[in-house]
Protein backbone atom coordinates (compact mmCIF):
# COMPACT_ATOMS: atom_id res chain seq x y z
CA UNK A 1 0.00 0.00 0.00
CA UNK A 2 1.59 3.12 -1.05
CA UNK A 3 1.15 6.59 -2.30
CA UNK A 4 0.69 4.92 -6.37
CA UNK A 5 -2.42 3.06 -4.81
CA UNK A 6 -4.18 5.83 -3.19
CA UNK A 7 -3.40 7.47 -6.77
CA UNK A 8 -4.77 4.27 -8.63
CA UNK A 9 -7.82 4.00 -6.41
CA UNK A 10 -8.34 7.93 -7.08
CA UNK A 11 -8.37 7.46 -10.50
CA UNK A 12 -10.57 4.33 -10.78
CA UNK A 13 -13.21 6.73 -9.46
CA UNK A 14 -12.75 9.79 -11.91
CA UNK A 15 -12.39 7.69 -14.65
CA UNK A 16 -16.07 6.02 -13.88
CA UNK A 17 -18.49 7.36 -16.48
CA UNK A 18 -20.92 8.11 -14.14
CA UNK A 19 -18.74 9.73 -11.81
CA UNK A 20 -18.82 13.81 -11.84
CA UNK A 21 -16.16 14.57 -9.23
CA UNK A 22 -14.47 13.17 -6.31
CA UNK A 23 -13.12 15.18 -3.00
CA UNK A 24 -11.13 14.15 -0.60
CA UNK A 25 -11.33 16.10 2.80
CA UNK A 26 -9.51 15.97 6.30
CA UNK A 27 -12.05 16.77 9.23
CA UNK A 28 -11.72 20.13 9.00
CA UNK A 29 -13.12 20.04 5.51
CA UNK A 30 -9.76 20.78 4.25
CA UNK A 31 -8.86 19.17 0.72
CA UNK A 32 -6.04 16.34 1.04
CA UNK A 33 -7.76 14.97 -3.14
CA UNK A 34 -9.41 16.66 -5.55
CA UNK A 35 -10.48 16.75 -9.63
CA UNK A 36 -13.18 19.49 -8.62
CA UNK A 37 -12.17 23.51 -10.07
CA UNK A 38 -11.10 25.85 -7.07
CA UNK A 39 -14.54 27.16 -6.20
CA UNK A 40 -16.22 24.10 -6.58
CA UNK A 41 -14.35 22.54 -4.24
CA UNK A 42 -14.28 25.18 -1.62
CA UNK A 43 -18.25 25.31 -1.26
CA UNK A 44 -18.30 21.37 -1.37
CA UNK A 45 -16.06 20.97 1.12
CA UNK A 46 -17.39 23.10 3.71
CA UNK A 47 -20.52 22.41 3.14
CA UNK A 48 -20.45 18.45 2.84
CA UNK A 49 -18.25 19.04 6.17
CA UNK A 50 -21.26 20.41 7.89
CA UNK A 51 -23.63 17.91 6.77
CA UNK A 52 -21.70 15.32 7.86
CA UNK A 53 -21.37 16.59 11.33
CA UNK A 54 -25.05 16.96 11.41
CA UNK A 55 -25.60 13.80 10.11
CA UNK A 56 -23.07 12.19 12.40
CA UNK A 57 -24.60 14.22 15.50
CA UNK A 58 -28.11 12.95 14.53
CA UNK A 59 -27.27 9.26 14.22
CA UNK A 60 -25.34 9.80 17.89
CA UNK A 61 -28.39 11.29 19.44
CA UNK A 62 -30.58 8.66 18.12
CA UNK A 63 -28.31 5.69 19.57
CA UNK A 64 -25.06 6.68 21.55
CA UNK A 65 -23.69 3.16 20.73
CA UNK A 66 -24.49 3.95 16.73
CA UNK A 67 -22.12 5.47 14.03
CA UNK A 68 -22.76 6.85 10.51
CA UNK A 69 -21.05 4.80 7.86
CA UNK A 70 -21.95 6.05 4.79
CA UNK A 71 -24.70 9.05 3.78
CA UNK A 72 -26.12 9.35 0.24
CA UNK A 73 -27.62 12.88 -0.72
CA UNK A 74 -29.78 12.67 -4.19
CA UNK A 75 -30.93 15.82 -5.47
CA UNK A 76 -32.95 16.42 -9.18
CA UNK A 77 -29.54 16.50 -10.77
CA UNK A 78 -26.61 14.16 -9.44
CA UNK A 79 -26.03 11.56 -6.30
CA UNK A 80 -23.26 12.92 -3.68
CA UNK A 81 -22.00 9.85 -1.84
CA UNK A 82 -20.12 10.52 1.52
CA UNK A 83 -17.63 7.92 3.09
CA UNK A 84 -17.00 9.44 6.50
CA UNK A 85 -14.30 8.03 8.56
CA UNK A 86 -12.58 9.36 11.87
CA UNK A 87 -10.12 11.92 10.50
CA UNK A 88 -11.12 12.11 6.74
CA UNK A 89 -14.41 12.19 4.25
CA UNK A 90 -14.46 10.40 0.68
CA UNK A 91 -17.13 12.26 -1.32
CA UNK A 92 -17.91 11.29 -4.90
CA UNK A 93 -20.51 12.97 -7.18
CA UNK A 94 -22.02 10.94 -9.62
CA UNK A 95 -25.05 10.64 -11.97
CA UNK A 96 -27.23 8.12 -12.27
CA UNK A 97 -29.32 9.47 -14.88
CA UNK A 98 -27.47 7.95 -17.21
CA UNK A 99 -27.82 4.32 -16.31
CA UNK B 1 -12.04 27.25 17.68
CA UNK B 2 -10.49 30.44 16.29
CA UNK B 3 -9.20 28.02 13.45
CA UNK B 4 -12.84 27.36 12.25
CA UNK B 5 -14.02 31.10 12.45
CA UNK B 6 -11.01 32.49 10.58
CA UNK B 7 -10.58 31.59 6.28
CA UNK B 8 -9.43 27.84 6.97
CA UNK B 9 -5.84 27.92 4.81
CA UNK B 10 -5.39 24.90 2.63
CA UNK B 11 -2.47 21.95 4.09
CA UNK B 12 0.78 22.80 3.31
CA UNK B 13 2.60 20.53 0.90
CA UNK B 14 4.48 18.66 3.26
CA UNK B 15 1.24 17.57 5.07
CA UNK B 16 -0.32 16.69 2.07
CA UNK B 17 2.39 13.91 1.45
CA UNK B 18 2.57 13.00 4.97
CA UNK B 19 -0.93 12.19 5.39
CA UNK B 20 -0.98 10.71 2.34
CA UNK B 21 1.67 8.04 2.27
CA UNK B 22 0.43 7.36 5.95
CA UNK B 23 -1.28 3.97 7.02
CA UNK B 24 -4.29 5.36 8.22
CA UNK B 25 -5.19 7.39 4.99
CA UNK B 26 -4.40 4.21 2.92
CA UNK B 27 -6.61 2.27 4.48
CA UNK B 28 -9.40 4.89 4.54
CA UNK B 29 -9.20 5.04 1.06
CA UNK B 30 -9.26 1.37 0.22
CA UNK B 31 -12.02 0.90 2.03
CA UNK B 32 -14.04 3.36 1.36
CA UNK B 33 -13.61 3.59 -2.78
CA UNK B 34 -14.52 0.17 -2.20
CA UNK B 35 -17.83 1.13 -0.87
CA UNK B 36 -18.19 3.58 -3.53
CA UNK B 37 -17.39 1.23 -6.54
CA UNK B 38 -19.92 -1.34 -4.95
CA UNK B 39 -22.32 1.62 -4.93
CA UNK B 40 -21.39 2.79 -8.55
CA UNK B 41 -21.57 -0.40 -9.91
CA UNK B 42 -25.49 -1.04 -9.32
CA UNK B 43 -27.03 -0.33 -12.48
CA UNK B 44 -30.67 0.16 -11.13
CA UNK B 45 -31.55 3.65 -10.39
CA UNK B 46 -34.22 3.37 -7.40
CA UNK B 47 -35.68 6.55 -8.50
CA UNK B 48 -36.56 5.81 -12.10
CA UNK B 49 -40.06 4.98 -12.35
CA UNK B 50 -39.60 2.11 -14.70
CA UNK B 51 -42.99 1.12 -15.18
CA UNK B 52 -43.44 4.14 -17.48
CA UNK B 53 -43.15 2.35 -21.20
CA UNK B 54 -39.96 3.08 -22.56
CA UNK B 55 -41.11 5.37 -25.66
CA UNK B 56 -42.35 8.17 -23.39
CA UNK B 57 -39.91 7.62 -21.27
CA UNK B 58 -37.77 9.90 -22.65
CA UNK B 59 -40.15 12.87 -22.31
CA UNK B 60 -40.05 12.94 -18.62
CA UNK B 61 -36.08 13.44 -18.76
CA UNK C 1 -56.94 7.51 -4.44
CA UNK C 2 -57.63 7.30 -0.97
CA UNK C 3 -57.64 6.93 2.93
CA UNK C 4 -57.58 3.05 2.13
CA UNK C 5 -54.69 3.24 -0.78
CA UNK C 6 -52.67 5.39 2.31
CA UNK C 7 -53.27 2.42 4.26
CA UNK C 8 -52.38 -0.21 1.84
CA UNK C 9 -49.20 1.33 0.75
CA UNK C 10 -47.71 2.04 4.58
CA UNK C 11 -48.90 -1.37 5.27
CA UNK C 12 -46.76 -2.45 2.54
CA UNK C 13 -44.03 -0.96 3.74
CA UNK C 14 -44.49 -2.17 7.65
CA UNK C 15 -44.49 -5.48 6.26
CA UNK C 16 -41.50 -5.86 4.15
CA UNK C 17 -39.06 -8.03 6.39
CA UNK C 18 -35.98 -5.76 6.54
CA UNK C 19 -38.37 -2.93 7.75
CA UNK C 20 -38.26 -2.22 11.33
CA UNK C 21 -40.08 0.94 10.91
CA UNK C 22 -42.06 3.60 9.16
CA UNK C 23 -42.63 7.18 10.18
CA UNK C 24 -44.38 9.88 7.90
CA UNK C 25 -44.10 13.64 9.46
CA UNK C 26 -45.11 17.01 8.08
CA UNK C 27 -42.47 19.35 7.45
CA UNK C 28 -42.91 20.47 11.43
CA UNK C 29 -42.24 17.06 12.35
CA UNK C 30 -45.56 16.16 13.93
CA UNK C 31 -46.61 12.73 13.39
CA UNK C 32 -48.91 11.51 10.41
CA UNK C 33 -48.90 8.03 10.73
CA UNK C 34 -46.33 5.80 12.14
CA UNK C 35 -45.52 2.17 13.92
CA UNK C 36 -42.80 3.18 15.93
CA UNK C 37 -43.63 3.53 20.05
CA UNK C 38 -43.78 7.19 21.04
CA UNK C 39 -40.68 7.92 22.65
CA UNK C 40 -38.58 6.90 19.76
CA UNK C 41 -41.02 8.34 17.10
CA UNK C 42 -40.73 11.68 19.37
CA UNK C 43 -37.04 11.43 19.08
CA UNK C 44 -36.84 9.96 15.24
CA UNK C 45 -39.16 12.91 14.15
CA UNK C 46 -37.26 15.97 15.61
CA UNK C 47 -33.72 14.94 14.90
CA UNK C 48 -34.57 13.63 10.96
CA UNK C 49 -36.73 16.81 10.51
CA UNK C 50 -34.00 18.98 11.55
CA UNK C 51 -30.92 16.92 9.28
CA UNK C 52 -33.62 17.07 6.55
CA UNK C 53 -33.34 20.81 6.64
CA UNK C 54 -29.55 20.70 6.88
CA UNK C 55 -29.49 18.87 3.75
CA UNK C 56 -31.77 20.74 1.85
CA UNK C 57 -30.03 23.54 2.55
CA UNK C 58 -26.75 22.28 1.98
CA UNK C 59 -27.82 21.31 -1.37
CA UNK C 60 -29.32 24.94 -2.09
CA UNK C 61 -26.45 26.74 -0.87
CA UNK C 62 -24.34 24.51 -3.53
CA UNK C 63 -26.81 24.65 -6.32
CA UNK C 64 -29.97 27.55 -6.28
CA UNK C 65 -31.94 25.47 -9.02
CA UNK C 66 -30.97 21.96 -7.54
CA UNK C 67 -33.54 20.40 -4.82
CA UNK C 68 -32.99 17.17 -2.84
CA UNK C 69 -35.16 13.97 -3.73
CA UNK C 70 -34.26 11.45 -1.46
CA UNK C 71 -31.56 11.16 1.63
CA UNK C 72 -29.93 7.81 2.84
CA UNK C 73 -28.25 7.40 6.07
CA UNK C 74 -26.07 4.22 6.35
CA UNK C 75 -25.27 3.24 10.21
CA UNK C 76 -23.64 0.55 11.50
CA UNK C 77 -26.93 -0.99 12.77
CA UNK C 78 -29.24 0.28 10.23
CA UNK C 79 -30.19 2.42 7.20
CA UNK C 80 -32.70 5.44 7.75
CA UNK C 81 -34.24 6.51 3.74
CA UNK C 82 -35.66 9.91 3.93
CA UNK C 83 -38.15 11.23 0.95
CA UNK C 84 -38.73 14.67 1.27
CA UNK C 85 -41.94 16.55 0.20
CA UNK C 86 -42.54 20.06 -0.03
CA UNK C 87 -45.09 19.12 2.98
CA UNK C 88 -44.32 15.80 4.21
CA UNK C 89 -41.43 13.38 4.84
CA UNK C 90 -41.53 9.50 4.50
CA UNK C 91 -38.74 8.05 7.05
CA UNK C 92 -38.25 4.44 6.52
CA UNK C 93 -35.66 2.33 8.83
CA UNK C 94 -34.29 -0.79 7.78
CA UNK C 95 -31.83 -3.40 8.07
CA UNK C 96 -30.06 -4.11 5.16
CA UNK C 97 -27.44 -6.80 6.39
CA UNK C 98 -30.29 -9.77 6.27
CA UNK C 99 -29.90 -8.99 2.39
CA UNK D 1 -40.82 30.92 15.50
CA UNK D 2 -42.59 30.49 18.28
CA UNK D 3 -44.26 27.57 17.62
CA UNK D 4 -40.90 25.45 16.90
CA UNK D 5 -40.23 26.86 20.46
CA UNK D 6 -42.73 25.41 22.36
CA UNK D 7 -43.07 21.87 23.49
CA UNK D 8 -44.54 21.09 19.82
CA UNK D 9 -48.24 19.66 19.96
CA UNK D 10 -49.12 16.36 18.48
CA UNK D 11 -51.17 16.63 15.36
CA UNK D 12 -55.45 16.80 16.27
CA UNK D 13 -57.31 13.83 15.19
CA UNK D 14 -59.51 16.00 12.64
CA UNK D 15 -56.11 18.14 11.14
CA UNK D 16 -55.09 13.85 10.54
CA UNK D 17 -57.92 12.75 8.75
CA UNK D 18 -57.93 15.81 6.72
CA UNK D 19 -54.58 15.37 5.71
CA UNK D 20 -54.72 11.53 4.94
CA UNK D 21 -57.54 12.18 2.40
CA UNK D 22 -56.33 14.99 0.47
CA UNK D 23 -54.90 14.94 -2.79
CA UNK D 24 -51.37 16.24 -1.90
CA UNK D 25 -51.36 13.81 0.90
CA UNK D 26 -52.15 10.38 -1.44
CA UNK D 27 -49.73 11.51 -4.33
CA UNK D 28 -47.15 12.25 -2.37
CA UNK D 29 -47.41 8.71 -0.63
CA UNK D 30 -48.45 6.81 -4.34
CA UNK D 31 -44.81 8.87 -5.21
CA UNK D 32 -42.68 8.07 -2.34
CA UNK D 33 -43.48 4.69 -0.72
CA UNK D 34 -42.85 3.25 -4.65
CA UNK D 35 -39.10 5.10 -4.66
CA UNK D 36 -38.15 3.28 -1.13
CA UNK D 37 -39.99 0.12 -2.12
CA UNK D 38 -37.41 -0.25 -5.08
CA UNK D 39 -34.30 0.62 -3.09
CA UNK D 40 -35.68 -2.19 -0.23
CA UNK D 41 -36.14 -4.38 -3.49
CA UNK D 42 -32.42 -3.71 -4.16
CA UNK D 43 -30.93 -7.37 -2.61
CA UNK D 44 -27.52 -6.14 -2.80
CA UNK D 45 -25.68 -4.87 0.23
CA UNK D 46 -22.92 -2.27 -1.06
CA UNK D 47 -21.27 -1.91 2.29
CA UNK D 48 -21.31 -5.67 2.36
CA UNK D 49 -17.43 -6.94 1.06
CA UNK D 50 -18.74 -9.79 -0.62
CA UNK D 51 -15.06 -10.81 -1.53
CA UNK D 52 -14.80 -12.64 1.74
CA UNK D 53 -15.07 -16.62 1.19
CA UNK D 54 -18.60 -17.19 2.27
CA UNK D 55 -17.46 -18.96 5.60
CA UNK D 56 -15.25 -16.63 7.26
CA UNK D 57 -17.84 -14.19 6.32
CA UNK D 58 -19.81 -14.96 9.19
CA UNK D 59 -17.13 -14.32 11.53
CA UNK D 60 -17.31 -10.62 10.84
CA UNK D 61 -21.25 -10.80 11.85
Amino acid sequence: MSEVEVEEHFKRLTNNKYVEGVLIVNEDGQTIKSNLDPTLNKKYSDLITKLVDHATTCVKEMDETNDLSFLRVRTKKHEIMIVPDKEYLLIVIQNPEKK
Amino acid sequence: EKKKMQQLKDISEDDRKKIISSNEFVEFIDHSTKIVERALNENYDYMKDYSIIKDNENDDQ
